[in-house]
């Protein structure tokens, strides 16, 4: 689950990281609310960023800076207005505008390879990291966290060292980097990212000093969903905005279900299955309408309430349904099926292909229903762009 | 031979008085992998089954009384780092968790305890593994197997019955089905398990069935290229229709930064020498052009 | 650093275990008000429980019932008169007499053999556990938790169902188990034990209902002196009735300093060597007046310093100094002992023996103030002896 | 050849910059030990004892640049359990921790990082090691030894001074003197010594100093009975008039329920044939005794 800049921020404060101080607005008058008080801290400028799920919302004008109140209400509603890659901008941070010295990349994330927590550093801070790690890779540092006792001291001095980070910031990034990895730890994330980690120049407030101090400036945290259970405070952080409410739905019922643009509905047992459901959906010259795993041993509800799911999106033009029954009963699908089909508002033509455990039975009442039923997965997906393309046509 | 699972299993089944640990010991037994002992704590004395698994409160009371060699896990997802850590503590070599929805940062410390200890763990949110005709061990159903000598690897659940319904359909039998799981951290990869097949004499072929995310099949297949050579291989990757950035149903499907993208393992395994299906069904068509006559 | 009992409940407490409630008396009228309380919350007795740092209180009469506010009273008059293995009662715990079904014993300690913390529980609780190890060790269980990730779930639960407390209160067990070890790394405790760790009826206060729970009864911690640094707020744990005014002066200059029955002071730099000089010094006939290491690299302020701590024991008759240089400079400490010498108000025989880094500047110093000197170890030892039998006589 | 420390040695000193790193590397540099490198973090480029040595921020550097295979930890306890760790990952095979006052349940965890790396830690809380002629390594006085063949291991500072002494004195010349701390959590053992020395073709014959509290002496003892047949060893425990239940100094010496008394040290040790002195004087007439003639 991905999580607000805002939200990751107040994790990061809440491990003892320094982050500097923001608000939160959803409309353009909060944001102007903010701005000035943040003004009459003794600040010049405020930035104002769009807080969506997806990235480059810098390039998408999501992000900019104002020099006074009115100003701050103006970007604030420009930035409200936007829908950044599909999803629009519902909220906005507002924070003091960083006089920044320098910037530096740091990241914590699940390494599937290796099975460890692998901490990144880059003195190229700012950027996309994806474009460091193609073009200059050496410039990205990496050590592996110690399975048990975490990012030890030296780790992270190795990596300040590696960066240029030693001096007088190399206890505050050595305490940085490890509670990145705390953090991690602390809410079972599987990626918590600061980019830029920045020196930024602070005046005592009299204007006659300047300090530098090591920042966070943003934060991106990515929790485990399997960790979600023990965390339950962490669940209202998920942002409501950016999935489609389908998706709620869907999650309640224990079904994961991601909307996509085709016209074939698919409902399969299994992520690998569901997805090779798809693959060939596509192959066979159609475009699958939604990615659709009821899960392992699915009941009739279940199976109804996935009907529901795929046929809310009005582009469906045909249903697959691909069981390969384990865990799962095919006659338990089948009675689904024909219960849902009892009570669906729209008739959209459905091709049913189950294999497995119970398979016979399932046969049987299909076949007594009159559906349209297929051997194998190769023939569901081919009767299936035929059935779509004559709805279509 | 076979890997994994063999003749010399004796199956201790971990929270073998839940729904699920009940009903699949119960496929197991009338599969006739020998089940030798079962453990719920507090509930040791009891028996399974209908009197034939006995249960411990422990596993190294179910190891001390009955030899078990091999785990299968079904504790709820909260127990099952300790049910794997307490299977490592008491002996056993070989351990199945089937169990889904484990934290990923405690299967971190969990696989380094267990690889500390020498011993090996397949999963978690694994379907298991069979050797047809011998023992299966997990929810694979038994029915879709038949004996043979294809070796069959893959991160899938269903999708691997698929693929060896194809298999079977087509006439060619397995050596043994190992399903490692979809998870980010796992214990078993599919490289360990080319490996274990490279060193079974009763493998030929090999079937892998990816998935898009990750770079296990990459890895699999560098190594494959410089150590199977003259093993027929095929393999199946799904997901090439999957949209960047989307998680589809479980952790190991994301694609991250261009990279675990089905055509990156496509392209990796073609590079290798390793013919990639477009359906499961074209799997035996291929190894059987590679050469295989099992 | 050994803690009293109900400091060591406050820890407990602190980690989430179960401990009943309890009350610390300075006075019998103190004693009385708490027992007061207890007996009106509807307990029908009270113990009083002497806090001392010592084994063995209860056969000293140090933990006695009550059943009246007036018995409590007497009885805690009684316990704060007792001075128990030397050391006065200066306070008492009053607590509820708890109902006890089972008596178990649960411990946790640093083993330095297999470098674990080991967890041991038993059957056999309520008694000393050394005993129990001695004449039925098959009645111990142990289990070393790993080193990294403490006690295990399973490992706790092997440990109750080897003494024979599995079913409903398996759960309770576990999680006191783990708590001790949580007790004992938060803490830097190198031992925590419960013991005895109980079953007890509570009443559901009507009466009508009793019910069982699992509780620590008693609780023995001891930290680990090393650690100290980083718990300050451990520091105020420390009991100082159970300490000689001496040793605490001895552990604010860094010296190690045991006091005992003797007549032959000694001060030697490192602790092995200090225990070899007492054991030469009782080899040649004598009785050393204490144990004391000046520790590694000591100045002259700390000579000086140890030579008071010595000099404060009427019984010392002769001063044996036993320096072998390394870190510790042999002038450094000649200068010191002069110095010391110039002001003490005793006239004490001492017999001084520098060997090591810069002893021919210290030999030379001695000499020309006139102290009697040795080359040996044993030469040393013998001349103590010798001097303080001369004084004695 | 020697033990821990010799002609190979190439040392790394961490913490070389503080006062007691400092003057201590000044003392191994004189005494002919090759001191190759010296780190404290913020401090590299900087050089030690008279420009000598050069200074280097993370150990890592400090062997990818020197070839340094041996540490010498000075650094205050707060940071010494990392300065392990950091001399591990920095692939060190030989560690000694001078450094006391580190909490044993840091220690606990460090021993086990070292054993999981196959490499060797002495201390912490212990003098070093000296290799007579060759190299010293720690805080041990150089003056003391003599080249020759007799192990010396203790777990004690100033006595271990105080034994070897009473060897030189007696003209009897040391192979290699451990001192292995007297800490309760330790990485090196009396018996891990010991199996070092009996490996090691120069040590002919072997003194063990020991104190009250804790099993290692007799450990080592039982271990002596099995293997060291033949070798002339001598041994001295120190505490035989220390009251039960204090602390002697340092956390080393406790004596816990009637075991680890000097009492039971001295009869382990005389039953596996080896001689206890009563003073440390006495040690050379021991092993002369049993027919050592170095």
């Amino acid at each position: 689950m991905k999580i607000q800049e805002a939200d990751a921020k107040s994790l990061l404060l809440a491990q003892g990281l320094p982050v500097p101080a923001w608000d939160v607005a959803r409309t353009a008058a909060d944001a102007r609310a903010a701005a000035t008080r943040i003004l009459a801290d003794g600040n010049d400028k405020v930035v104002v960023k769009a807080q969506v799920l997806v990235g480059g919302r810098g390039k998408a004008g999501g992000v900019r800076l104002a020099g006074s109140a009115d100003e701050a209400e103006a970007v604030a509603a420009a930035i409200l207005a936007l829908t950044i890659k599909g999803i629009p901008v519902r909220k906005v941070l507002v924070a003091p505008a960083a006089d920044i010295a320098r910037e530096y990349y740091l990241g914590a994330i699940l390494d599937r390879a290796s099975r460890r927590i692998v901490v990144m550093a880059s003195a190229e801070g700012g950027v996309e990291i994806e474009e460091v790690a193609r073009v200059r890779p050496e410039a990205i540092h990496r050590v592996a966290a110690h399975p048990h006792l975490g990012l030890l001291d030296w780790q992270a001095r190795q990596l300040a060292f590696g960066i240029g980070l030693g001096g007088p910031f190399l206890r505050d990034f050595v305490s940085i980097a490890r509670g990145l990895v705390a953090t991690m730890v602390a809410y079972d994330a599987d990626l918590v990212e600061v980019n830029p980690l920045a020196i930024v120049r602070e005046s005592d407030g009299t204007g006659a000093a300047t300090t530098e101090r090591l920042v966070c400036l943003d934060a991106k945290i990515t929790l485990d969903d399997s960790a979600l259970p023990r965390h339950p405070e962490l669940e209202a952080l998920r942002d409501p905005d950016s999935e489609d409410p389908a998706d709620a739905e869907a999650r309640a019922m224990g079904i994961a279900f991601i909307h996509l643009d085709g016209s074939i509905g698919c409902m399969v047992n299994g992520a690998g299955l569901a997805m090779t459901t798809m693959d060939l959906v596509k192959r066979a010259g159609g475009e699958p309408a939604n990615f659709l795993d009821i899960g392992g041993g699915a009941r009739s509800d279940k199976v109804a309430a996935a009907m529901r799911l795929i046929l809310a999106d009005p582009k469906v033009r045909a249903i697959l349904v691909n069981i390969f029954g384990g865990i799962t009963r095919g006659d338990e699908v089948a009675r689904g099926l024909i219960e849902a089909r009892a009570v669906q508002e729209r008739d959209v033509p459905m091709v049913v292909r189950i294999v497995g455990t119970n398979a016979e039975e399932a046969g049987r009442l299909l076949t007594e229903a009159r559906f349209e039923t297929a051997a194998s997965l190769d023939e569901a997906a081919a009767k299936a762009v035929a059935a779509a393309a004559a709805v279509g046509s | 031979m076979s890997i994994l699972v063999g003749r010399e299993t004796r199956l201790v089944v971990q929270g073998i008085t839940g729904r699920e640990g009940e009903f699949h010991t119960r496929q197991m037994v009338e599969y006739g992998t020998p089940v030798v002992a079962g453990v719920t704590p507090n509930k040791g004395g009891q028996t399974a089954v209908d009197g034939r698994v006995p249960v411990f409160d422990t596993v190294a009371e179910a190891v001390a009384a009955t030899g078990a060699n091999t785990s299968c896990i079904y504790v709820p997802a909260a127990g099952a780092p300790d049910a794997v850590l307490e299977a490592v503590g008491a002996g056993i070599g070989t351990i199945f968790c089937i169990t889904e929805g484990v934290p990923a940062l405690d299967m971190l410390k969990v696989v380094e305890v267990v690889r500390e200890a020498g011993a090996r763990l397949i999963g978690p949110n694994c379907p298991g593994a069979t050797s047809p005709g011998r023992a299966k061990v997990g929810i694979i159903p038994g029915s879709i197997h038949r004996e043979g000598r294809v070796g069959v690897v893959s991160r899938s659940g269903t999708l691997t019955y698929e693929a060896v319904q194809a298999m079977t359909d087509a006439g060619l039998g397995q050596s043994t089905c190992v399903g490692i799981g979809g998870d980010p951290i796992i214990g078993t990869t599919f490289l360990d398990v080319l490996k274990l097949f490279a060193e079974d004499d009763e493998t030929e072929a090999i079937v892998l069935i990816g998935e898009i995310g990750g770079s296990a099949e990459e890895e699999a297949a560098a190594w494959a290229a410089d150590h199977l050579n003259g093993v027929p291989m095929a393999a199946f990757i799904a997901g090439r229709t999957a949209p960047e950035g989307k998680r589809m149903g479980h952790a190991g499907a994301i694609i991250s930064g261009g990279s675990g993208t089905a055509a990156d393992k496509i392209a990796a395994l073609e590079a290798a020498g390793i013919r990639v299906a477009d359906s499961p069904t074209e799997l035996p068509t291929i190894l059987r052009t590679a050469g295989f006559r099992g």
